[in-house]
């Protein structure tokens, strides 16, 4: 698999644009910071999937997206709800299963949803919104709303055979999705190499599908390629599939400590990418070094969110639970 | 059903639902219907013939034989503005969409803390008898009627099923229609030309007796309804009561007629063990006790897969001949 | 239970599992045992740990997230000499391999004419209270039980999960044995170093009693061992059953004990609606009318998807205190 | 998708070979219009779907086998059936739910199977036995014993997800399995193009495997194509898919009539396929210019099968149904 990389030319993103996505990184990287530290003191009830290392791969496609495209996220999904604009205030009491979370608390970490932003949910089953997004998509060409569905998924999804289905009938019917298979090459314990025969790209291309692999790590090439099957699938050309080749920091989830990890993965391998493939730091150097900002001007920036990201976890902390009767309300609508 | 039935037209059972469908399509754009040879074919059973003719491709579509892929597209483009019909040619390929109905489709609305809503109508045959073989002949309804965020309609008549199946189009949450397959041919009944809704969970009293009460649900009513008639000669008056749905739950009705009856037996073609007889059966007795005069009995379909040889299919599934026994026993005449 | 039971050695609930299919892989090299990340990692909540090392990866096969997938294997395995023993890690997955245990698995001894046998056994867990949200805490085990073909164990202590565990592998006919997850850590029991079996169709009286039967399975039996306790203080003698199996049903254990007590609750955790606790009460009240001094009453999870949310979610399944305040309101005590 | 055509040299089936393939052949084609037969004059129950027209495919697979080793069929599976080694009378029996059928009487037309001769049974799902032919791949690998296991489906299943989990675990393990794709051009009603988008090859391919399209009206193109794959499979070298282009001349099933088979395709083409791709009379003429066998050697044959074929369907219309008390056997092992 060829990775292309697009650096940001005239055609590429503003300075705003530039700016805005550093925020967006750094926002997603701080707030899961916090879900762990919250999940380590016990805060936070059931499982916490960081998304950490992998920030430019919902900021990148995110931020190709207006507020009323759609989005189906994964049990990984913090990244992908705050990339398309959820607030983490909201996000954060949802994690504690307070009433004021986006789901007053029914939901939890592996289930926020927010028609606000287009975000059609996180799912907890493994490809299990390949249909959801499919179906946007299917409702967008049939309204002639020209909204675009981006189908965010681990590449383990690729195990699950709805998602063939879900291929087929979109290449066939010409929908508005874009599946984004984010790599960061690990099925839970066991290296995607050990559960995937054969060339990723080719099973998407095998339907006659767009399919192109992009680095993960860089938010610039995520950005382009994004906007380009983005606005290809806003034409009614059909969808397509990106394979986002990144990397998770952390354990599966919290509970799976470096320990663990050393059954599955080489603590090199985990410094590599964390020392020379950060997206952020990667992006910083860029920044800078094109001069597009400065120093202060960046830490002005982490110092606003840090205190937006303390504010929040105070403010979910404090939230009050649902009111037990409210557990069979939302069954029907 | 209006005093005036009798004079007005008759149906057949897929005429009725025919007719609800095109009605509802005519009244609402959103409503899109999607399956395996929906459209020109009419379906494999021919009782859609036509309605790809006045609703055109876009609307009437023809999938491929992909019913969890299918499935999950309705479930997508109900949350995004649509209300879609899927169609499960057999029941028994329910096993194949129980992920998208199940942990998808009824839980988005909980899930989401009220926010999605998932307008979904899945319609699915039932009953044996056909000489189909283990595979084409089951009545999986209890499935779904264990799950909350489900709802289950299960109509006996050309009537109910008109008017249940426009309520279920109506409907904001995910809705499962089992037709009966016999029926399709077999059933016809009047149905009045003016337009009508039946709202879901009211049961219906078929016929009014006094001795011994048959609660039959889709295929088992006409055999309810044919005991009946030969237990007058008998000297015994039976009531029947269909709930049409087995979700929402009309208990009043139900445990209303035992407690005037002070008998009961529960008739429904499914699998007899952890299926519908289980739970009404249990329901009647929590309801009705000291006004039954012995226990609740139960036919279902024999614990045996549905067997291909006419003579062993025959006697899997509950008989008019087997209700008059029972019946008869049980009031000692 | 052996009455030297207290003195032999204490077992957790995960480790008499891993004990049984250490000995019966020892003994038949015919069995093989696949999943995912059940190899190095010993499945996600780590009870297999160890097997990998004694067994190695040629029989404790780590696969792809494709449970359909693999379950079909194990399907087409057990046909052809084997007896695979499949994982499925949530029971809420059941839905994805529906087809393979349903109409494949369950039909093909009989559609065969009795010429091929299916000695399968698929692992899944149950049970709710772990803050895993609505698609990760769900207990099915009703699903299967209305499936003729299938058998179902839903194992309550470490010895019986133990002894039928190896009835399972060694039975010709697919099995589903469910799990419950809570049980791996929370529930010791002393298990002897002999080896024993538990034929599947025998219920077990967990407590005997004189004033009111408690039947209830896997998670719930503590619950009912709980509430009886309590109920002591108030003079209310409590029976504790526990069918061990949902198919085959030793419903005479069941009937005889209703008969003496004269009351009885039906205890279990999945689904209040349509799933196990309807057919129990259905039997019960069929075999033990006359004995009864009112209707069996039932206690199973709430009607509603599993909410994420601690005090929501604590609501949804029985409690020690909600059978104890309804068996002293049927005692009039 | 190009067309490989080898004709047989001296690499290629002798003349004892040729003949029997020839005689099988016209024997599943002598088969099926006795079936014909028999449905259309309502004396066999159920559905009939005849093989008539692709009778190349499953001989020339099948002749490429050893009796022990394995197949998997389909709704349309009585050639596959007859090409492992059925014995006609037994068939029919079985088609008519006669107790001396192959199932006795409880599978019927869709769900032959014979371990006798490999036969792990006909399915009524599609796709319904990629699970198991590649767990019986599975087995002959752990159990070493050198089985190869063809898999048969229509290019419909091509629509069904579980297809693609089947394919990455088989060539991810090396599976001795082989994927016969018939693509007769209709899923039903509807053309494979409107179902399938890409290349249909590309699909195997993209996991690795080996996949190649077969003139499927070429016995002896078919037969050296599957050796090769089947012996390939043997030496542990993995599994194959083979596409096999062929057509079924009569309707979807006995129902389908000319007449509704207009709405999908047009005579001229069922004339074309009739007309100059017979694969026996292709065969036939092939037989007879180069040689290999007689114009009176060959009517010997057909006089011999015709007598068999008669006396098989006499022998069935003869045969005893299954006693009912039969009907609760064989549904556990
Ligand atoms: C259908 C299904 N099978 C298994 C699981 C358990 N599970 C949760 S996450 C996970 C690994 C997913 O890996 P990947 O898709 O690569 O996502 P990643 O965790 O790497 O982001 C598994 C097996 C599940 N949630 N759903
Ligand atoms: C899962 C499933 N969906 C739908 C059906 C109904 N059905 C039976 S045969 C058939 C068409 C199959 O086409 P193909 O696989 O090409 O086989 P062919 O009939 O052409 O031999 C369909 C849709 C089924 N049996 N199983
Ligand atoms: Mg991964
Ligand atoms: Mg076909």
């Amino acid at each position: 698999m060829t990775t292309t990389t697009k650096s940001a030319t005239a055609s590429g993103p503003g300075v705003d644009k530039l700016l805005r996505m550093y925020r967006q990184m750094l926002a997603i990287r701080l707030f899961e910071e916090r879900v762990n530290d919250l999940y380590t003191r016990a805060l936070m009830p059931g499982l916490a999937h960081l998304y950490i290392g992998e920030e430019a791969v919902a900021v990148g496609i995110c931020e190709a997206l207006r507020t009323d495209d759609y989005i189906t996220s994964t049990h990984r999904g913090h990244g992908h709800c705050l990339a398309k604009g959820a607030d983490p205030r909201v996000m954060f009491a949802e994690l504690l299963g307070k009433e004021a979370g986006y789901c007053k608390g029914k939901g939890g970490s592996m289930h926020i949803a927010d028609p606000s932003t287009g975000n059609l949910g996180a799912n907890a089953i493994v490809a299990g919104s390949a249909g959801i997004a499919t179906g946007a998509a299917f409702a967008s060409k049939y309204l002639k709303n020209n909204r675009v569905a981006v189908c965010f998924f681990g590449e383990g999804a690729l195990g699950q055979g709805v998602l063939y289905e879900e291929m087929n009938l979109a290449q066939l019917w010409k929908l508005p999705v874009i599946y984004a298979c984010e790599n960061n090459m690990y099925n839970e314990y066991t290296h995607y190499s050990e559960s995937t025969a054969g060339d990723l790209l080719a099973r998407p291309a095998a339907f006659g599908m767009a399919a192109e692999a992009v680095d993960g790590q860089d938010v610039k090439a995520v950005f382009n390629t994004a906007q380009k099957y983005v606005e290809r699938a806003r034409r009614g050309e059909g969808p397509a599939f990106l394979l986002l080749n990144t990397y998770r920091y952390h354990g599966h989830h919290v509970g799976d400590v470096a320990t663990l990890r050393a059954i599955y993965r080489p603590k090199s391998e985990e410094e590599e990418w964390m020392t020379t493939r950060d997206p952020i730091k990667r992006f910083v150097d860029w920044l800078l070094s094109e001069k597009i900002t400065d120093k202060a001007a960046l830490e002005d920036i982490e110092k606003e969110l840090t205190a937006e990201m303390n504010g929040a976890v105070e403010f979910a902390v404090n939230a009050a639970f649902p009111a037990t009767d409210k557990v069979d309300h939302d069954i029907y609508a | 059903m209006p005093e005036t039935a009798t004079q007005v037209r008759q149906l057949g059972f897929g005429e009725a639902i025919r007719e609800a469908i095109a009605e509802e399509m005519r009244r609402d754009p959103s409503i899109v219907l999607m399956g395996e040879d929906v459209a020109e074919a009419g379906t494999t059973f021919k009782q859609l013939k036509g309605l790809v003719e006045e609703f055109g491709k876009d609307r009437i579509i023809d999938t491929p034989i992909s019913e969890a892929g299918f499935t999950g597209i309705g479930v997508g483009a109900a949350m995004t503005g649509m209300r879609p019909i899927v169609d499960i040619m057999f029941g028994d390929f329910l096993t194949l969409i129980m992920d998208q109905l199940v942990n998808q489709a009824a839980k988005i609305h909980y899930m989401s803390g009220g926010k999605w809503k998932v307008p979904l109508v899945v319609r699915a045959t039932m009953g044996a008898l056909r000489r189909s073989g283990s595979q084409h002949s089951q009545s999986l309804h209890a499935w779904p009627s264990h799950i909350p965020g489900l709802k289950v309609v299960v109509p006996s008549t050309p009537y109910d099923a008109k008017g249940l199946f426009k309520a279920a189009i109506r409907d904001d949450n995910p809705v499962v229609v089992f037709e009966d397959k016999i029926s399709y041919t077999k059933v016809k009944g009047p149905v009045p030309e003016e337009e009508y809704i039946i709202p879901l969970g009211v049961a219906d009293v078929k016929r009014e007796g006094s001795d011994i009460t048959f609660v039959a649900t889709s295929s088992m009513v006409q055999v309810a309804l044919g005991a009946a008639t030969m237990l007058e000669e008998v000297g015994v008056s039976a009531e029947v009561v269909d709930p049409r749905t087995t979700w929402p739950l009309d208990e009043k009705t139900l445990v209303d007629s035992v407690k005037k009856t002070s008998r009961c037996i529960v008739i429904d073609e499914g699998y007899y063990r952890y299926g519908v007889t289980g739970e009404l059966a249990a329901v009647i007795q929590e309801g009705a006790f000291y006004d039954l005069d012995g226990p609740v009995r139960r036919l279902g379909a024999k614990h045996v897969p549905i067997p291909f040889s006419p003579p062993l299919e025959d006697v899997t599934v509950p008989t008019e001949r087997d209700v008059f026994e029972l019946a008869r026993q049980m009031c000692n005449k």
